[in-house]
């Protein structure tokens, strides 16, 4: 695998996802972590958008994040998969860099 | 803490606009020991959650899960404290996919058109 | 008029202190009254006397101790936000057993209730964060 | 006149300025500061959405942090006013309170 | 594989530092080593001994000052970064004239070098900030 | 300063990627700190301005307006430092109203769509 994107603000805060999206491409995958964890939930304003960047890049979701904020795996997306720390691990290792979008 | 006590006698109306996550900054759990403070003190308190600030008073909170503090149960405790005044957007709880089942506690839901009105009426506005 | 300030940030990382510190001058000139600076979340940090910034730069702790002195501005950091961020002076180190202070001087750490009587006596309060 | 609304960070960064805009009214002023003060120079993205929002509020902007970035009057759109820190002063004495959008 | 963790915001304030803590146990945890975890701009003020946290709540410097200890991770405090915070060892002390350190037992100060070198000799660097 | 050595002798590929304003926030200055570094170090060194970062090339910078130090100049002496690799995104530059004339130094315009080749090429991304 290419890159793994990490993205930890709200998009309704901060335009970080856009940002990151709009750049990345095949082989990416981007991991949402801390409060860009609740872009993950179903039935948000940011739903369409990453239902349609999950046809082009694998995307994650930290599941302490979700978790401490009130959702579980349930309230989820169906095409984000949810990790917890040592997946975060993993998918730092099986990827070739990792850049985090501050 | 034996050093809050305001004898000044003058109250104002305090009005706390809650925009952020919990937990992803401490802001909100900062915010709500100023406006418990803010309470003892006897100023009159209203509380605005907006934008992401309405996830402060989602239901189920576990930050357990990242060894950070549950203050998401003091919200249910500021009834006590005579903090009473708790409003809603209802255009940011829909943008999230919300309703306010959803909440901890009793809310007002508010439009927001209504937010102009509502920082108008009071004298001191506060945003962590 | 009455001014009191409150500023959220510590020190260089973001604008947030340097922006409270023109207001405050600004204001000093024009003939208002500033009766406290409030430091709250990491804005506490600006009242530590071990920063040692580049030559070249500004001294964002030495101009707020200089203000407090020249002006008699009260400068408050919050003793909550203090404990977490370890910001300490002679009292606090007795009763948390530091064996070290950092405050600066013309900085003195009080409860929160100093920032809700800012807001009850002062004619305006304005907010620098992040 | 009402409430002087204070706005510190870049539109093309943050979602502040749409927030703050969609709930203010009449009698409301906005002060761009900071790295918000480059969302008055005229000719970006933002610069529609600020002159709309002129016609209902009164607009202004930190001189300093415009030079600091750069910029000066000259490159100001037209419907907002620049100001220097005693001028902030003076907005703030001005209104009946102060809201700032952090 | 050989992690590095660069780590930008003091604690509390912001989840950077928890988050890489958790990130840097899971590592260990999961067999990998971590070469050094660098902290930059506000992340030097995770260094300090001075704090007193709430005692229902984590204690971040203790918590990244055991696993130090325990499993021998290198925390380095950029000194540049640590001179605009004052955050303060026995040598900067000496040579900035401070009257005081506030540095925790496990992190050493250094130059910023010692991120660079993180970035050439681990096989990943994540950044954990604001 | 002296401890500032690498014997080492590997050498990467680092991007700095600067998404940030100048003056709003350290990150920029001390992003200048840790890239002079990196070239001190003899590493493969190049930046990337995006997003608002491109502001950091702006001229006539005077931040002597609000006493902070104008580091501005530094992007100029980067050459000297054998940093000669700087790019620009296109689109960040247009949504701002800049054009390359008001850039203090030479870069090359790269657009939004070749970032992901850029960024491929590179074995470390700091981004602060």
């Amino acid at each position: 695998m290419s890159t793994l994107n990490i993205i930890n603000k709200s998009p309704f805060e901060k335009r970080t996802l856009d940002q990151c999206l709009k750049r990345i491409g095949a082989g990416d995958s981007v991991l949402l972590i801390e409060d860009a964890s609740i872009s993950a939930v179903s039935g948000t304003a940011f739903t369409e958008q990453l239902t349609a960047a999950a046809a082009q890049s694998k995307l994650y979701v930290l599941q302490p994040d979700l978790q401490a904020r009130g959702f579980n795996d349930a309230s989820l997306l169906d095409s984000i998969e949810s990790v917890d720390y040592e997946g975060f691990v993993n998918l730092v290792v099986t990827h070739e860099r990792v850049h985090s979008w501050l | 803490m034996e050093e809050e006590e305001y004898q000044g006698g003058e109250v104002k109306k305090f009005l706390y606009v809650n925009r952020r996550l919990p937990h992803g900054t401490i802001y909100a759990l900062e915010s709500l020991e100023t406006v418990l403070i803010g309470a003892a003190f006897d100023q009159d308190v209203s509380m605005l959650f907006v934008d992401d600030g309405v996830y402060q008073l989602k239901k189920e909170q576990a930050p357990e899960s990242i060894e950070c503090k549950n203050f998401s149960k003091t919200y249910r405790a500021l009834e006590m404290y005579d903090v009473e005044k708790l409003f809603v957007e209802r255009e940011s709880l829909e943008e999230r996919g919300l309703a306010i089942d959803d909440l901890l506690v009793d809310v007002e839901l508010i439009a927001s058109s209504d937010v102009k009105a509502l920082v108008d009426e009071h004298d001191v506005i506060l945003s962590f | 008029m009455k001014l009191a300030v409150l500023v959220n940030e510590g020190p260089y990382q973001h604008q947030a202190s340097d922006s409270a510190y023109q207001f405050v001058t600004a204001a000093l000139r024009t003939g208002h009254e500033v009766m406290r600076v409030f430091f709250y979340h990491d804005g506490v940090n600006n009242g530590t006397r071990l920063t040692t910034p580049p030559q070249d730069d500004r001294h964002i702790q030495k101009r707020w101790s200089a203000l407090a002195q020249e002006h008699n501005v009260d400068l408050v950091l919050c003793v909550a936000a203090c404990q977490r961020r370890g910001l300490v002076d002679e009292g606090e180190a007795k009763r948390n057993s530091k064996d070290a202070t950092n405050i600066a001087p013309g900085f003195r750490i009080s409860g929160l209730g100093q920032l809700i009587e800012a807001g009850v006596e002062a004619d305006r309060l304005v907010t620098f964060g992040d």
